[in-house]
């Protein structure tokens, strides 16, 4: 999901608040709100103030791509199922599904008291409707085809207008039965349908409203915990309130969410000290203020950042050595601790730490090990075997890096450890906006490129599948058939066989790695303030950032 | 005749970067009522500063009265405050200026500015000063005051624009109108008229009037009595006859013999060589012997004191001095006294 | 003077005077061109002579500072990022802030708690840490206060490393790249200044000088212009171009000389036909010798004027530029990219913004007093 | 007098067209479209995308739509907000900033006033030397700089106004001060210079000579006289309001205009930048011509001249 996660960057971690949740809620699965009321608790105003780091651009799930988007249409939404705090899918619109044998053919049955706001039942239709609205080549949807793709049968077939839109295996068996069929079988599927681009869509509705639907409150409908009391889409503030129609709302305590635009990180925490929000993120230079504070958290994601090299502009960076090189030369313990310093942890590979356990139950980060590690004695060696290769002393290379402030920082910082541990090297900077990065990467129009991924799904394959011969994100000349093969055997052949999978993923990112594609530098994490009364509030792996479903106030001290 | 205004000893100094520049430097003269004095001199001879002392409407505080008196109706004027001298500027003392197209305030309505004095010192309500200034503007001339007084300074031409002025300054019906070169910006046709306009109110006003000016001409034309100045100082004075028929002073002679006449063709001018003296340093001594013919030894050593012509004439130059050789005017001045002789003074109209 | 002395005058002073010389047309004042009057003018101006030296030194320091000491200006050292100022002459003089301490105050519900807090912000290397308790507090939330004082070039033994400026987030020396920024500034503002005097005098003074229809096209394009709004323009330019020194400069020049050229021109009109240059004409001068002789002196000054306007103003948009994300690529620095940084450390590393800020400031209001001097001087009215 | 205003408004649409068409082509130059992240579209995906967006058209016809869509007053539709057409955005956005430049403009000028004129009166005084001092203090220091100080002092340091955010009056405070000191530097120094200048006229010893008291001197002739010119330097005020506004609504966090655009340019979204561009310019524009209009209805040497 490279345009949240880089959305995320550009406009500086801060904005970025991964979760809070964490004081208090240690124990907040879904049987908590079963617990008595009578704890002697003093009532408190169920109502929690948040900043967000801008206006939501899209509030439509067949058309959402950012963090924002995602994020609250999740929070007035729900798919077929709703991830928990553990990232385990629990009910959702589905009370429960069933998978064929073969594993291709899934069949969700639909909970009969689920309703939309303005009291019309949520149906399997209202799937189905949605479901091909995503994959529409009229629609024009991004994450419909992408999510979709080779995921569901035909999805990508009718994305391309091969085949009618009533091919994609998607069908309707009554009102409260989804019959889904895909094109392999695929193990995360589960996972997938608590994500936006899955959810239901009230069709007479959306039909109703045309190209206003989804632009403010009152050309929305809510299936989800909570809706919008106001909104619009260029509104700078709004306000969630509990939807009283939604299935399960006798678990939602919370009465009110409000909301308001704060770009600035050090505004967002001046407004916390006054107690006018109960959340803000803190950029890196507020890290060293605020890291004594009392509410001070820190908050692990799985978003990786790396440098890309593409190998089919410089040719010197066609070389391996001269990749490799690169990859072990800059201090990424430093960077971490000093310029970013909001508890991110140095990356030495692709799938993130604490993100998907190997059958055997151990981290798959353990498992792989440490794959490239800075060592500037390894990286000068294979600098001069590079240089003797390359028949030159010298190599220029551009490094193509974002454009706000501590990406900024960060590409000063790698292009000087480049220069100076690898001397002969030389490294000039051009820092873009965000999206004109992403032009240049599409355009494959870069030497080296500072670049993330955050995981679409709960599998490694959201990270493996990137490096694909031709795949849509690789962008970089890399190809090995080893590797397609390896990967591919996951998606296809190898689907059910859990071990199998695992043991390709585990191959595959040693040869990703061998072959120098990419130089890993960190991985996530954000630093931020959260009032000790914001509880059972808990971050996604994916998908959207915070799940409020269960969240409450706690008293204040 | 009673004493409206007596100036005495009056001294008045600017401070620059360069020092003190001594502007007027002892001016004794008076005024009666109902007479017109006429200043004249060179561009610099202090003939402003003069009449600004008189209103105290010096650029203090680089300008100021050094030592001096102005008594008007026997009271001082130098020793009054600002508050007390906004009561008499205006009510007693008005003034008209040189540049009419730039001492109007061009944002504000010509009725108001006329209808401001008289608010402020006859305590007029708003309409009263609108009649009565609807009055003035008649009485200086200006056709169809009722749509006139709403208008705005540009909108009127220079000798309508002086007009105004004029209107401004009797608004009151000062005793003393200070006029200070009140024509020299204007046609030769609007001078005229202005003239005769002052002195016709004059007439009906009796009200005296100190006409400041360079113009010979025009002084022959509506004075009664004339002071020369030179370098901040009289150098001659008199009733317009002494002036013209039996000027004293060869600064004098000068003025007349520079004066072109319309007979004049064949004869020459007599001019006057040189330009006036620094009045940062004063010169020792007559400050005009630099520029004399006629110059004695003793103008570089003392400066000469005011020798009684006439009880009317007074004189400040060694050559009346009884010790002194007898000079007569140049023949070119001569013949210009002859011509006034000719022509009556009054009648001349010349310049 | 009484009658009796006069009568007591030796005779023989009543002779006509005997001239040596003829004085009368000497001119007493000592003579001065504009020009001459204008300096001693602005010389004699204290604020403004204050300024030019002040401008004078940063020039100067923005040429030598970096040479001062023996940190580059892209060194980094992330084992040394945002040392505190360390000046050796004031270390110690601590209301400075350039003694190489770095200080904050902290809350707790009691002095434990509060110190605690101190020692995990600095580091936890206690020998190094002064603790100074200003509250004892009373157990209540952030109710003690403890004033912390960290020897941090001692804690990691840089005792014999100065900052005088400070390091900024990636170690590198703040003084080493406070002038190089201040030199790219400078260059910035003077070489957009000096293309809007160019353009800005070329086009209003041909505009004027040439008048009918030259005149009338030039006017009605400058008028559109006008309406324009330059900041706009340049943030558009910014996007279009490759960020650096070059396009910074290209986008404050395409607006800033229309300013210029209206006064030049509105100068050149009024010059135009005044006597002097009609009197030039009328003696069949031309055209060239006209603009060299009369109106290039006659509105020199106006011009002059409105450059030393300039420059504070392009410094200004320079900053803005680079303050907002458009303007230097690092590691390059400038004043504007330099207060940016800062501008994050505000409230912890303070000396980050300050030393730019004041710079920038300086320069500033040094150029504004200067510009004011300078039409003061020109202003033949203030002439006395 | 008609004449004259029909060929103003002939000019700012000339103007207005020189903007458009030089920020569209601009834009064209610029990489970047609706489809930046999009590599996961097919091919015919991008067609209809381009197609929501007109941009699959030859360069001429996309200009002409655009001109033909500004003459209805249709600026496009927002590539970063889904369906929401530019000018919902702008109207949107438009608010808060017209407040804040208005306070700032307003109290500004008036300190402003306040300020040159006490340094007029007493000139070379100790009044008139911390007047200069404010003033160059004012326009010299840049306002992002100012807004930062003042927010750290008064609303962190010292609680007295609200840290950022826009809703109720004490909103307003602190961004207008950090706005309005620019206006004010201005104001102070070209009403001190005006006033010196007046008070040195002929007609101010006209009335001085009529015994019009100080006071009205100062006020009645000198402040109108000093004060005319100053409309002229508010055109140049109001683009500086714009300039401050674009980061100080940022410093602050205030949903306006100057933010919008800063944003815009940040994330690309082109046709919210030529909006944003064409309001500005629109705008200036409006400004410049109701200040000349202004001029006229104040000063009457141009009013009852007939125009310029």
């Amino acid at each position: 999901m490279k345009k949240k996660y880089a959305w995320l960057l550009a406009l500086s971690l801060v904005l970025s608040m991964f979760l809070a949740a964490c004081s208090g809620g240690e124990k907040e699965t879904a049987d908590n709100d079963k617990k008595p009321a009578d704890k002697d608790e003093p009532k408190v105003e169920q109502v929690l103030n948040f900043v967000n780091g801008d206006t939501i651009p899209s509030m439509d799930p067949g058309m959402v791509t950012d963090e924002y988007g995602i994020q609250f249409t999740s929070a007035i939404m729900e798919g077929l199922y709703r991830l928990d705090e553990s990232g385990k899918s629990v009910e959702g619109m589905a009370t429960k599904h069933e998978v064929s044998e073969d594993g291709k053919t899934w069949t969700f049955t639909l909970r009969e008291d689920a309703k939309w706001s303005n009291g019309d039942p949520v149906t399997a239709n209202d799937f189905v409707f949605s479901w091909r609205r995503a994959v529409d080549p009229n629609q024009g949807s991004e994450y419909g085809p992408y999510m979709m793709g080779g995921v569901i049968k035909n999805a990508t077939a009718v994305n391309k207008g091969e085949v009618p839109l009533d091919q994609l295996g998607v069908k309707a068996d009554g009102d409260y039965t989804l019959v889904v069929e895909l094109e392999n079988p695929t193990p995360y599927f589960e996972s997938l349908t608590t994500f936006a681009t899955f959810f239901p869509l009230n069709e007479k509705f959306v039909t109703e409203k045309g190209d206003t639907y989804a632009t403010s409150a009152d050309t929305l409908l809510s299936n989800g915990p909570f809706k919008f009391s106001s909104w619009t889409s260029t509104a700078n503030e709004w306000e969630l309130v509990k939807n009283p129609d939604y299935w399960d709302a006798k678990t939602v305590k919370l009465e009110k969410m409000t909301y308001v635009v704060v770009k600035e990180a050090q505004t967002a925490v001046d407004l916390y000290e006054k107690g006018e929000v109960d959340r803000a993120g803190l950029s890196s230079d507020l890290v060293d203020t605020y890291s004594t504070h009392d509410d001070y958290t820190v908050q692990p994601d799985n978003s990786v950042f790396y440098i890309k090299m593409n190998q089919t502009k410089n040719p010197a960076l066609k070389n391996v050595n001269l990749r490799k090189a690169i990859s072990r030369a800059f201090d990424k313990q430093a960077l971490v601790d000093e310029i970013l310093n909001n508890g991110s942890i140095v990356a030495n590979g692709l799938v993130p730490k604490d993100f998907v356990p190997t059958p055997d139950g151990k981290d798959f980060r353990d498992a792989s090990g440490d794959l490239v590690k800075f060592d500037v004695k390894e990286a000068q060696k294979f600098w001069e075997e590079a240089k003797k290769e390359l028949g030159t002393d010298t190599v220029s290379v551009e490094f193509l890096g974002g454009d706000n402030d501590v990406s900024k920082m960060m590409n000063q910082y790698l292009a000087n450890q480049l220069s100076t541990n690898l001397p002969g090297l030389k490294v000039t900077l051009k820092e873009v906006p965000f999206e004109q990065r992403l032009e240049l990467d599409t355009a494959m129009d870069y030497d080296m490129q500072f670049a993330g991924w955050g995981p679409d799904f709960l599998d490694p394959y959201t990270f493996m599948n990137l490096w694909l011969t031709d795949g849509g994100n690789n962008q970089m000349g890399y190809s090995n058939p080893e590797y397609d093969k390896l990967i591919n055997e996951t998606a296809t052949t190898l689907a059910q066989d859990t071990e199998a999978r695992f043991d390709n993923f585990l191959k595959a990112e040693k040869i990703l790695f061998e072959d120098a594609a990419i130089a890993p530098v960190y991985q996530r994490a954000g630093a931020l303030l959260v009032s000790p009364k914001v509880q059972g509030v808990f971050t996604n792996q994916f998908g959207p950032t915070y799940e409020y479903k269960w969240a409450s106030v706690g008293a204040e001290e | 005749m009673s004493k409206l205004l007596e100036v005495k000893d009056l001294k008045v100094s600017f401070n620059t970067y360069n020092g003190e520049v001594h502007a007027v430097r002892g001016v004794t003269f008076d005024l009666n009522k109902g007479e017109t004095l006429a200043i004249v001199g060179e561009s610099g001879s202090g003939k402003s500063v003069t009449s600004n002392a008189i209103m105290r409407l010096l650029p203090e505080p680089h300008g100021f009265i050094k030592e001096g008196q102005i008594l008007l109706e026997g009271v001082d004027l130098a020793k009054k405050t600002s508050k007390e001298m906004q009561k008499i500027r205006g009510k007693d003392i008005s003034m008209v200026f040189q540049d009419p197209m730039s001492s109007l305030n061009p944002t504000m309505k010509i009725g108001y500015q006329i209808m401001e004095g008289l608010m402020k010192h006859q305590n007029m309500s708003k309409t009263e000063a609108r009649k009565t200034a609807l009055e003035l503007l008649t009485l200086v001339g200006i056709p169809r005051p009722d749509v006139r007084i709403n208008q705005y300074p540009h909108q009127f031409s220079g000798g309508m624009r002086q007009r105004v002025v004029v209107a401004i300054a009797l608004a009151c019906n000062p005793k003393i109108l200070i006029a200070d070169e009140p024509t020299t910006a204007l046609d030769v046709t609007i001078q005229a008229q202005i003239l005769e306009l002052m002195k016709s109110i004059q007439q009906k006003t009796d009200s005296a009037i100190i006409f400041i000016t360079h113009d010979l001409g025009v002084v022959a034309n509506v004075a009664d009595r004339v002071a020369v100045m030179y370098a901040g100082k009289i150098v001659e004075i008199g009733t317009v006859d002494d002036i013209f028929y039996n000027p004293k002073h060869p600064y004098t002679w000068g003025l007349i013999g520079s004066m072109p006449t319309l007979d004049s063709s064949d004869e020459e001018l007599f001019a006057i060589p040189g330009s006036p003296p620094n009045m940062l340093t004063p010169p020792v001594g007559d400050a005009f012997a630099p520029r004399n013919h006629f110059a004695l030894e003793i103008d570089t050593v003392m400066e000469p004191p005011m020798f009684k012509v006439s009880d009317t004439h007074y004189a400040a130059t060694w050559l009346l001095h009884p010790d002194a050789p007898k000079i007569e005017p140049p023949a070119a001045v001569k013949h210009r006294m002859q011509g006034f002789a000719q022509t009556g003074t009054k009648g001349g109209g010349k310049r | 003077m009484d009658k009796n002395n006069l009568k007591n005058i030796p005779k023989d002073l009543f002779v006509p005077l005997v001239r040596k010389e003829d004085t009368s047309e000497k001119i007493s004042a000592p003579s001065r061109t504009f020009f001459q009057d204008a300096k001693r003018t602005l010389f004699s101006n204290k604020p403004a002579v204050f300024s030019m030296i002040l401008i004078l030194f940063i020039i100067i320091m923005s040429i030598v500072g970096p040479w001062m000491n023996n940190y580059g200006s892209d060194e980094q050292d992330l084992k040394r990022a945002k040392m505190p100022p360390r000046v050796p002459a004031f270390e110690n003089v601590s209301w400075l802030g350039m003694n190489g301490t770095l200080s904050g105050t902290f809350q707790g519900k009691d002095v434990q708690q509060a110190s605690a807090k101190a020692k995990a912000r600095f580091d936890n290397k206690e020998e190094f840490i002064d603790l100074e308790v200003i509250n004892k507090g009373d157990g209540t939330r952030n109710s003690a206060e403890v004033k912390a004082t960290y020897r941090i070039y001692e804690a990691k033994d840089m005792k014999d490393t100065y900052f005088w400026f400070g390091s900024d987030a990636l170690g590198r020396d703040q003084w080493t790249r406070l002038w190089e920024g201040t030199r790219v500034s400078l260059i910035i503002a003077f070489v957009a200044a000096l293309l809007d005097l160019v353009i800005g005098v070329s086009y209003g003074g041909i505009s004027a000088f040439y008048g009918g229809r030259v005149d009338n096209i030039m006017q009605r394009i400058a008028e559109i212009l006008v309406g324009i709004p330059n900041l706009v323009i340049i943030l558009l330019m910014m996007l279009v171009l490759k960020p650096g020194i070059i396009s910074i400069v290209i986008a404050l020049s395409i607006t800033g000389w229309i300013g210029m050229s209206r006064i030049v021109r509105g100068e050149v009109l009024k010059l135009k036909n005044q006597e002097f240059v009609l009197a030039s004409r009328t003696l069949g001068t031309s055209n060239g010798t006209i603009i060299r002789k009369h109106l290039v002196p006659n509105i020199s000054g106006i011009i002059i004027i409105n450059t030393m306007f300039s420059v504070p103003g392009a410094i200004f948009f320079e900053a803005f530029l680079s303050f907002i994300g458009l303007g230097i690529v690092p590691p390059d620095a400038s004043l504007g990219s330099l207060i940016d940084l800062g501008f994050d450390n505000l409230r912890l590393y303070p000396y980050m913004l300050v030393f730019p800020a004041i710079v920038i400031s300086v320069l500033m209001i040094a150029f504004n007093i200067v510009g004011d001097g300078l039409r003061d001087a020109f202003d033949p009215k203030m002439h006395k | 007098m008609t004449r004259y205003l029909l060929r103003r408004v002939w000019y700012m649409l000339i103007t207005l067209f020189i903007i458009a068409t030089f920020s569209f082509f601009l834009m064209k130059i610029l990489p970047g479209s609706p489809l930046q992240a999009e590599d996961k579209l097919t091919e015919e995906q991008k067609e209809i995308i381009l197609e929501k967006y007109g941009l699959n058209d030859p360069i001429p016809v996309q200009y002409a739509k655009y001109l033909g869509g500004l003459v209805k007053g249709d600026l496009g539709v927002s590539f970063k907000f889904d369906n929401t057409p530019v000018t919902t955005i702008l109207f949107d956005r438009i608010g808060p900033s017209a407040l804040l430049g208005f306070q700032a403009l307003v109290i500004g000028s008036i300190l402003g006033i306040l300020l040159g004129l006490m340094a007029s009166i007493f000139r070379n005084s100790p009044i008139d030397f911390s007047s200069t001092i404010i003033a160059v203090i004012g326009t010299s220091i840049p306002s992002f700089v100012f807004a930062g100080l003042l927010q750290y002092v008064f609303a962190v340091k010292l609680g007295w106004f609200p840290v950022a955010l826009w809703g109720t009056p004490a909103h307003t405070i602190l961004p207008t001060i950090a706005l309005a000191i620019h206006p004010m530097a201005t104001a102070a120094r070209f009403t001190r210079t005006e006033m010196v200048e007046v008070l040195h006229s002929n007609y101010i010893i006209t009335a001085r000579a009529k015994g019009v008291a100080e006071s009205g001197i100062i006020l009645k002739h000198g402040l109108r006289n000093a004060l005319i010119p100053l409309i002229t330097v508010l055109g140049p005020m109001a683009v500086g309001l714009m300039t401050g506004s674009m980061v100080i609504e940022q410093i602050f966090a205030i949903p306006g205009i100057g933010e919008q655009f800063v944003t815009s340019v940040m994330v690309n979204d082109y046709p919210t930048i030529m909006g944003t561009t064409l309001l500005f310019a629109f705008g200036f524009i409006v400004i410049i011509l109701i200040i000349d209009l202004l001029y006229g209805l104040i000063d009457p040497r141009i009013r009852l001249a007939g125009g310029k």
